[in-house]
């Protein structure tokens, strides 16, 4: 019963913040009904016994999503409201509704399956934690260092694409200019 | 060599061209008829060690290419491809030494020899995709030659050429590409061998649709009605050596192909075939010579003829008995001479004159008499005169179809009464009457260089109208090979009824003595 | 409490890893070398890029060799796989990119490559598609394909004018989207079957005898939208052209051939086993992609006036074309696709470098675009040499035999015919008619039209260098004398997929 | 009243489809990020939710990586967005359509 | 003997060879003279193997080599000197040698003199080729070689107009006919099984009447066209444009009359087929008779003389219709001389006149040309049969025969053109000799021709002359070969009344046009004379209004139609779909390349789009799969598996 109170509570709720987040006009609302959302979210994963991941989810999304977004929105004019030139509502609209429905229908109903076996099957009594904690250390050691790499590919995008490195384009620079910008430099150097 | 005198053929003007860019541009043009005469005298060596009396093929050569695909590197000659491989030589030979167009005469002759790589290939090759290979490839020197030295729609000409053949010849890949697996179906294992292929009876369904996919392959290029409209663009646009070159030989790969792909794969179909071809030659024949009157270039006007008479090539080689099919390669041969010819005679005057316009000539027989002498002799060729070389393709295509139907035989000779219509009638405005352009009251007649080309085409013509037996002779045994194959082959009773059985025919050397 | 695991390292199999790992290190090292000697010279990197993919390639030589042995291996608690299709395309990933990274030392210099990031990214990005591809579990082709597509985003975003930067945005925005499609995927198959592995999946779907078809379906429509995605499949494809027009022209053409054959391989384990499974929605799906994708992909790239968008509408073409591979899914329609890619690989990367070799940095009057036809005019003229190879190039495209595409046509269209698609057959051999319409427009602006007035005949080739033309060199070779090794190619392939059970 | 795996799936449905209007319809690149990440999450609800139904753990590992790929795309996405920022002064994607055709 | 068959076969050749080697060079006396001579060899080696033929009653035959030699055909260069060929043999080369002895001074002011003779010498070959061969393909080629000459020497100067078209007009109008010979000779072939005359011949009496019947048909369908028999009979009084020699040659003495020497030759296939030959024989005398009538009111001399060679050859067709085959043969050899002579001398009138065609313009000519009036008139009085010349042998015989035949229409047609014949024949004769000197209103100086043209025409006037008295030597000689039946009437009265009738019913029409024509009120005629503006005469002189007709409803409309099949059929319909689809292609790209906005929105939306599509059609399948069966019927019909 409890169980059903919050899934519908928390429904109703992840439901309208992200449908403010995609349709406000106001960046910072949509910024703040994300941010809630996504908490909310998390509340699912302790629903389920997921308390891992919850709290992943809060880090992540909440504390390094929300703030490098926040960042951004510094770095952007936000205040004003933002205006957006719509197409075709119709498109938009139609285009979703049919591919909810489609998928809602279908998933109203029950999947039968059989011949599901739990490969990793959630250990009873043992902290959900140290649970995926084994797994991931195991199964997921290779995923789990690929992402790290993904993670360190991120950063160095991040640090190249938004510092100083772009901001003079060699692309667009006559070798001349490149030749004496090199020297510019070597002197900046040597006065250093 | 003897054992590698295909290869050679095929590739000794390749590599020629290749070292043709270090050729300096003023002796390219020596150069070019230097590799082209050896190619011819190598051309008529193989004349000469070709076993006249045998109906197989000679000269084989096999190298492995995809074994594991069943694509082999295969050549060979048989009396269908001799003539026809020494005809490219010989016209790449004349058409190189004759060749007026100073502009970047390098590139055009390096262009050349590769063009006549790859119909050397074309004609020499018994593997399908190794065939495929070197009947594309052939599209791209003509492309490069309309493109580039055509006249002011040359490029639109060029592309319809390329695109045209190119769309259909894919239809022809599919089909091969079925046969190699039907093949493979039957033996297990996969072969583009042309020979194999021949020894795979097919079911009569299967036929049916491989012919009509090869069909299109073919009959684009041939081109058969109502394929037939980039070759008035692409004769129209292109300069006299590429007219030659492609009314004399590229074309006559259509027609070979349906000799050596379609009759001997598919016995049935071609008799199922047989008709509906036949409907669309004879409407090549009479409609493409009506269009050819109507005509008021020179060039066009040939060129329309030229599919008109290709009609009757086809119509020869669906006559499915040895005297058509032999006609129909000898026609071939004799087309390739006589509308090369006029391809050549067409392009002294637009040297001359710079223009195609019938209007703009009349009463050139006063000013330049030997010109008009050798236009009147390939025109009567071309109108099928006997004693010259069209007459025999010509007689026996039409008498070969006769034995399959009277009607549409009656109807096909039409050819003989349009042809003359429009040829004559050229002849007579551009040749007859007063000189009427003071443009054409000075006009040279024609120079060594140009009877280079057009004196052995004369010789020729006239030679093998009246003694075609060194040419019609080995066509006629490999013919006869192929006929008695197709009736071997052929499963439907009606191909069995169509196709006559040569071992049944009385072939006679010496007229009786009963007189 | 857990128990503790006790695994022995032999088990693991850790040589599986061991060529993804080999970039990853590679690309460390150069970020360590730029942090401790900065300023370096960008053929230091390129030459230093070349030997980590050079011992990339000797350890993908040696797990052949295991593979011709042993068969397929899984490694590292089960979720490396290393079977014939990881090989082969690791190959062709670790190949395409020997070949474009010397492209970085051109004649001018241009923004991504005077920066060490980019080689560093580059290699973390080889390494992330061959994570995807040597894997069935939908995680790690997930993380290694974001890793992939983020170093690709930036490296993108770096050649640093307007044009990338929307390129990299369109680029990436439609990646996210896929990303999302592909999780969305990943979890109806889950749903379904409990499992992520592909192989599992199968093997519970065909035990379940597919009883939730409609269930499946959503989970392949997924799959198939994020990899139509990745694949460029109409209509999937939009951001192919612009993201190639942004980018270098290098790049464009490594683009084209990579990641899509990552894709593929990916594509190829998913779809294969329920293309086999006979689900007939599959196959009139997959049928409708690749008809649409290679005729309206051919279509569209008649009406362009720039090459390089010619080129990437050409590109999207010849996916489709593959994409039939997987439709058609016997052991020869698969091994066709390998030998299709390879050898599109050195045709597409010399056409892309013929291209790169034409680079201005400042447009002249008259031109929208860096690679418009107009710039090719009368180059016949000015430059003989590379007018003929680019036309090789094309005519090779454009499938005419004997170069290398034909083969690659040829065996694919014969693959169809095999398995009795006959339409679909002749469809793909007709769009090759299609198709040679632009390419041939390329060979007539080059050989049949006059210079344009005012342009000093060295436009073709001014960004060319030595190794540039080196890679010209190499690719002109290898689209010439292809069939050659057509031979020792279709058995090492067809070995090598038959061996993996595909 | 048994909330079962289903009731999970439509709510994930529901989400995934407000992130696929969001995406459709937002022309601020900002927000249209926002519904990117929308997306993402969605899903993870969904194996999490699969992951607790059956007992396994590996829907859990899915979503973990999936939190951290939106967690990179994030940083590439913003990075991307700054640059075009700083050119541009705006992040409107309709002024972003100088390649067409 | 073979040596004299080559001789008189080649010698041609060398002639026209020879002369051709000057063609492009002035007039050279040596280019007339050489082939002439050669002709004349020709002639002597025809006569000895005439006298050989005469004596041994057997023939020559020889192979020279094979010509075309594929599956069962085979046909060699094979010739054969028999009675009916040698007849012929000595005809051409006879006439031939004295036309070009006498072209010599015909031509001698022509700048083409060498030309002329390269051409006539070549076609003096083709006909010695045609008469000699001994199959029908030989035939064949000197059929065409014959039509050939005939389109050089008629269009032989060839900056007239009205020259070319009429060269033009007389190759197709033949190449018409060509196609029923050939025709013809494929029946010939696939039913015999050989085109050697004597075995083709000897297997066909066990062929079906059906198939022999269509064989006859199409073997005369090409007789008509070279004996242009209506039909096509068109072009030959066109083909007037030629030189004289030509006409009196080609279009009077010999080509044409290859279709009658092909039904004669292929007698053994006519007796088989009597109907036919009652087709033939009907529409010889009809054409007897059409020609005939126009020649009554034309005002053209050569144009005269050629529809009397029309009327002729009508009579001969009578003649071989009717199974007499030698008779008409022999009508041929008669005619071939008088019609010749009479060419011969109109070109002499030509000459003097200066090329003026018109006899109403001429006028008492025999003042000044004695010579070619003597010539003239006794070459109208044989083409008339008046006793004891040629044309009264062969002619009345004609008549004869249609008499004991009881064919008693076709008898009264050709008994009525006979009398027309005379009337027109002395009509010309009238005008050009007697009465008043009408040139000299247009200023003309005539004079007579040089005398060895005289000369060379002596022969043919001796020939014209005494032609009847070989009558049983020669019926004897060619009755070997040929059926050999003999006409006479049995009853003597009858005989008697038949031939004094006929020749008092000529001698009448000689003196009407005489006593017409002669008379001093004969003026040029300027279309005003009430005769004039009869119906009749315009019917007549517009030759029934048949080149009218073929030229507005055969000649336009094939132009048109060429023009229409040209400009809207091959290029707005054939070509234009060739380019539509490249355009519809091209259309495409064009109308759908707004796919690619360049928005990311849009192409944000395409994805969404594919992906709800597809879901959708999974949906739809979903439904399907309930009714799999129908669906998988449809989808194996487009190849999926």
């Amino acid at each position: 019963m409890f169980e059903a109170i919050a899934f519908y509570l928390f429904s109703f709720l992840t439901i309208s913040m992200f449908y403010i987040t995609v349709t406000t006009s106001q960046a910072l609302y949509a910024l703040t009904a994300l941010a809630a959302g996504m908490i909310f979210i998390s509340a699912f994963f302790f629903i389920l016994g997921a308390d891992f991941l919850g709290a992943v989810q809060i880090m992540v999304y909440s504390g390094a999503v929300m703030a490098l977004y926040a960042f951004g929105m510094m770095f952007f004019d936000t205040t004003r409201e933002v205006k957006e030139k719509q197409g075709n509502r119709f498109v938009i609209v139609g285009l979703s509704l049919v591919a909810a429905v489609l998928i809602v229908v279908i998933f109203a109903a029950p999947i039968v399956t059989d011949n599901i076996t739990a490969l990793y099957p959630i250990t009873e009594g043992v902290g959900n934690t140290q649970d995926i904690g084994m797994v991931l250390f195991t199964k997921y050691l290779v995923p789990f260092e690929v992402a790290a790499v993904m993670l360190l590919v991120a950063m160095i995008s991040g640090i190249i694409l938004a510092g100083k490195k772009m901001d003079l384009s060699l692309t667009l620079m006559d070798e001349d200019e490149i030749k004496e910008m090199k020297k510019e430099e070597e002197n900046k150097k040597v006065l250093l | 060599m003897l054992d590698n005198i295909l290869s050679i053929l095929i590739f000794f003007p390749a590599l020629a061209a290749i070292l043709g860019f270090v050729v300096d541009k003023n002796s390219i043009r020596t150069y070019g008829v230097a590799v082209a005469t050896i190619e011819f005298a190598l051309s008529l060596l193989l004349w000469f060690f070709f076993d006249n009396s045998a109906s197989g093929m000679q000269f084989m050569e096999h190298i492995a290419l995809v074994p594991v695909f069943g694509i082999n590197y295969i050549v060979g000659v048989d009396g269908i491809s001799l003539f026809i491989i020494i005809l490219a030589a010989f016209f790449t030979m004349i058409g190189i030494a004759s060749l007026t167009d100073t502009k970047n005469v390098k590139n055009m002759i390096i262009t050349l020899l590769f063009l006549q790589m790859t119909m050397v290939g074309v004609f020499a090759s018994l593997d399908a995709i190794v065939f495929y290979v070197f009947w594309e490839l052939s599209l791209v020197p003509m492309l490069y030659i309309i493109g580039a030295w055509g006249g002011p729609l040359r490029i639109y000409a060029s592309v319809k050429f390329f695109l045209y053949t190119f769309a259909g010849s894919l239809v022809m890949l599919v089909g091969i590409l079925v046969m190699a697996y039907l093949y493979y179906q039957t033996t297990g294992q996969w072969s583009f061998a042309i020979l194999d292929w021949h020894r795979l009876v097919l079911p009569e369904n299967y036929q049916l649709w491989l012919f009509v996919a090869f069909f299109f392959g073919f009959a684009i290029k041939v081109p058969m009605f109502p394929f037939h409209t980039w070759l008035p663009y692409a004769h129209g646009q292109a300069p006299t050596i590429g007219s030659v070159i492609l009314a004399a030989i590229l074309l006559k790969m259509g027609t070979y192909a349906f000799v050596r792909f379609s009759l001997p794969m598919f016995p049935d179909a071609s008799v199922y075939f047989m008709f509906p071809i036949a409907i669309l030659a004879i409407i090549m024949i009479i409609y493409t010579a009506m269009v050819a009157y109507a005509q008021k270039d020179i060039k066009q006007l040939v060129a329309y003829s030229s599919v008109s008479h290709m009609g009757v090539i086809i119509l020869g080689t669906f006559a499915l008995n040895i005297e058509g099919i032999s006609g129909s390669i000898f026609l071939m041969i004799a087309h390739g001479v006589v509308s090369g010819a006029l391809f050549f005679l067409v392009g002294v005057i637009y040297d001359r004159r710079n223009t195609k316009l019938m209007s703009e000539f009349g009463g050139l027989a006063h000013v330049m008499p030997r010109f008009a002498t050798i236009f009147g002799i390939m025109i009567m060729a071309s109108v099928g005169m006997p004693l010259t070389i069209n007459f025999v393709g010509e007689f026996l295509s039409l008498l070969g179809f006769y034995q399959q139907s009277h009607i549409l035989t009656i109807i096909a000779g039409i050819a003989i009464i349009v042809g003359a219509i429009y040829m004559l009638s050229a002849y007579k405005k551009m040749f007859f009457g007063k000189v009427t352009k003071e443009e054409n009251k000075n006009l040279p007649d024609v120079n060594k260089r140009e009877l280079i080309a057009l004196v052995p085409l004369v010789i020729i013509t006239i030679w093998l109208g009246i003694y075609p037996k060194p040419v019609l002779g080995p066509i006629s045994n490999s013919v006869e090979s192929l006929v008695s194959l197709m009736h071997e082959k052929a499963v439907t009773k009606e191909a069995k009824a169509r196709i006559p059985n040569p071992s049944t025919l009385i072939i006679r050397t010496t007229a009786q003595e009963a007189y | 409490m857990l128990e503790p695991v006790n695994i022995s390292l032999e088990s693991l199999n850790l040589m599986t890893l061991a060529p993804m790992l080999v970039p990853i290190v590679g690309a460390l090292l150069i970020l360590i070398i730029d942090f401790f000697k900065s300023e370096q010279d960008r053929s230091l990197y390129v030459m230093l890029s070349l030997l980590i993919l050079g011992i990339d390639f000797i350890f993908l030589i040696e797990s052949a060799e295991i593979f011709t042995e042993n068969g397929t291996i899984m490694g590292v608690f089960d979720v490396m796989l290393i079977d014939g299709l990881a090989i082969l395309s690791q190959f062709i990933i670790v190949g395409a990119s020997m070949l474009f990274i010397p492209l970085a030392l051109s004649q001018k210099r241009f923004h991504e490559f005077s920066y060490p990031e980019f080689f560093a990214l580059f290699l973390f990005m080889i390494g992330g598609f061959q994570f995807m591809v040597a894997t069935d579990n939908l995680i790690l082709i997930f993380v290694g394909l974001e890793t992939a597509s983020l170093a690709l985003y930036t490296l993108i975003a770096m050649h640093n004018r307007d044009k990338s930067f929307e390129a990299a945005v369109k680029y990436f925005t439609m990646g996210a989207l896929a990303a999302g499609f592909f999780s969305f995927g990943s979890m109806v198959f889950y749903a379904l079957t409990g499992s992520i592995e592909i192989n599992q999946i199968a093997q519970v779907l065909q035990a379940n005898n597919y009883e939730n078809i409609e269930f499946v379906l959503i989970g392949v429509v997924f799959m198939l939208a994020s990899f139509g995605f990745k694949l460029s499949i109409v209509p999937f494809h939009t951001w192919a052209p612009d993201v190639y027009e942004g980018s270098s022209a290098a790049m464009a053409g490594y683009m084209s051939i990579v990641p899509k054959i990552a894709a593929f391989v990916v594509a190829m384990r998913l779809f294969e086993f329920l293309i086999q499974s006979g689900i007939i929605w599959l196959e009139v799906i997959l049928y409708a992609l690749v008809v649409i994708t290679m005729t309206m992909a051919n279509i569209w790239a008649l009406v362009q006036t720039d090459v390089k968008r010619m080129l990437a509408y050409s590109s999207i073409s010849h996916a489709g074309f593959v994409m039939a591979a997987i439709l058609i899914g016997t052991t020869q329609a698969n091994s066709a696709l390998f030998l299709y890619w390879i050898l599109f690989s050195f045709t597409n990367l010399g056409s892309f470098s013929m291209l790169w070799i034409s680079r201005q940095k400042n447009l002249p009057a008259g031109q929208s675009s860096d690679h418009s036809y107009n710039k090719f005019a009368g180059m016949v003229k000015t430059a003989p040499i590379a007018a003929s190879i680019m036309a090789l190039f094309m005519l090779s495209l454009a499938g005419l035999p004997p170069f290398a595409l034909f083969w690659g046509k040829m065996y694919m269209i014969s693959s169809a015919v095999t398995a009795d698609f006959i339409v679909l057959a002749l469809i793909m051999a007709l769009n090759s008619a299609i198709a040679a319409y632009y390419y041939l427009k390329l060979i007539v602006y080059m050989f049949m039209k006059e210079p344009m007035k005012g342009s000093d005949g060295n436009v073709s080739v001014t960004n060319a260098t030595l190794s540039l033309k080196t890679i010209i060199g190499f690719a002109a070779v290898g689209t010439i004398f292809a069939f050659l090794i057509l031979n020792t190619l279709l058995e090492f392939i067809t070995a090598f997929v038959y061996g993996s059970g595909y | 009243m048994e909330i079962g795996l289903n009731h999970y799936l439509v709510l994930s449905t529901i989400l995934f489809s407000i992130g696929l209007i969001g995406v459709m319809r937002r022309k601020n690149l900002l927000m249209l990020f926002f519904a990117t990440e929308i997306l993402l999450n969605s899903v993870n609800i969904s194996f999490a939710a699969i992951s607790h139904y059956n007992g396994d753990l590996t829907g859990q590992m899915f979503a973990f990586f999936v939190i951290a790929i939106a967690a990179s795309e994030v940083a590439v996405g913003l990075g991307l967005l700054i640059l075009w920022h700083k050119r541009h002064n705006n992040i409107d994607l309709d002024s972003m359509s100088t390649m067409r055709g | 003997m073979e040596m004299f068959l080559y001789i008189a076969l080649f010698a041609p050749l060398v002639g026209s060879m020879f002369a051709a080697l000057f063609s492009a060079k002035p007039k050279t006396l040596i280019a007339g003279i050489i082939p002439s001579a050669l002709l004349f060899v020709s002639f002597i080696a025809s006569s000895i193997l005439l006298v050989y033929v005469l004596q041994t009653g057997s023939s020559i035959h020889v192979e020279m080599m094979t010509w075309m030699a594929t599956g069962e055909l085979y046909i060699p260069f094979g010739f054969v000197v028999d009675q009916v060929s040698v007849t012929m043999m000595m005809v051409v080369t006879l006439v031939s040698t004295v036309v070009h002895v006498y072209a010599i001074g015909y031509m001698s002011h022509d700048k083409s003199f060498n030309r002329f003779f390269a051409w006539l010498s070549a076609f003096v070959f083709s006909m010695m080729i045609l008469v000699m061969s001994d199959n029908f393909a030989g035939l064949f080629i000197g059929w065409e070689g014959v039509g050939l000459c005939s389109w050089g020497l008629i269009g032989f100067w060839y900056h007239k107009e009205s020259a070319t078209w009429a060269a033009n007009e007389a190759f197709i109008m033949n190449r018409i006919a060509d196609l029923g010979m050939l025709i013809g000779i494929f029946l010939i072939y696939w039913n015999t099984g050989t085109l050697q005359y004597d075995e083709a011949f000897a297997a066909m009496p066990a062929l079906e009447t059906d198939v022999l019947t269509w064989m006859g048909i199409f073997l005369f369908i090409g007789a008509m066209g070279k004996s242009a028999q209506f039909p096509l009979h068109t072009w030959l009084a066109d083909a007037m444009e030629g030189p004289t020699p030509v006409s009196a040659l080609i279009h009077a003495a010999t080509m044409v009359t290859a279709g009658v020497y092909l039904i004669v030759r292929a007698s053994p296939l006519y007796d088989l087929i009597p109907n036919v030959g009652l087709f033939i024989a009907s529409l010889g005398a009809f054409v007897a008779l059409f020609a005939a009538s126009m020649a009554l009111v034309n005002r053209d001399m050569k144009r005269i003389i050629a529809y009397s060679t029309l009327s002729q050859l009508g009579y001969m067709f009578a003649a071989a219709g009717l199974g007499a085959y030698w008779v008409a043969l022999f009508h041929l050899m008669a005619h071939a001389f008088f019609k010749a002579l009479l060419f011969l001398g109109a070109g002499n009138v030509m000459h003097a006149m200066k090329d003026e065609l018109d006899p109403f313009k001429m006028g008492g000519l025999k003042k000044v040309m004695k010579g070619t009036f003597i010539m003239m008139t006794v070459a109208s009085v044989a083409l008339a049969g008046i006793f004891p010349l040629a044309g009264f042998f062969s002619k009345d015989l004609i008549l004869e025969v249609a008499f004991i035949d009881n064919h008693y229409i076709i008898y009264s047609v050709l008994l009525f053109t006979a009398a027309l014949t005379a009337f027109y024949s002395f009509r010309l004769v009238a005008l050009i000799f007697h009465g008043e000197e009408r040139y000299k209103l247009f200023g003309i100086d005539p004079h007579e021709a040089y005398k060895f043209m005289l000369v060379a025409m002596s022969p043919l006037l001796l020939l014209a002359v005494i032609a009847g008295v070989f009558k049983m030597t020669y019926f004897e000689m060619v009755t070997q070969v040929l059926p050999a039946t003999e006409y006479h009437i049995d009853s003597p009265i009858v005989y008697w009344i038949i031939t004094i009738g006929t020749q008092l019913l000529v001698g009448a029409a000689i003196f009407y046009a005489y006593k017409k024509y002669t008379s001093r009120d004969i003026k040029v005629p300027d279309g005003t004379s009430a005769m004039e503006k009869s119906f009749g005469y315009k019917l007549l002189s517009n030759q029934y209004y048949i080149p009218y007709i073929y030229e507005e409803f055969v000649a336009k409309p094939y132009g048109k139609i060429s023009a229409f099949f040209w400009s809207e059929i091959d290029q707005k319909i054939i070509d234009a779909s060739v380019d539509g689809i490249a355009k519809a292609f091209y259309n495409t790209g064009e109308n759908t390349r707004e796919m690619h906005s360049g928005n990311l929105s849009t192409m944000l939306k395409w994805m969404v789009a594919g992906t709800v599509g597809m879901l959708s059609l999974a949906v739809v399948f979903g439904l399907a799969a309930r009714h799999s069966d129908g669906v998988a019927s449809i989808l194996s019909a487009i190849g999926v598996k």
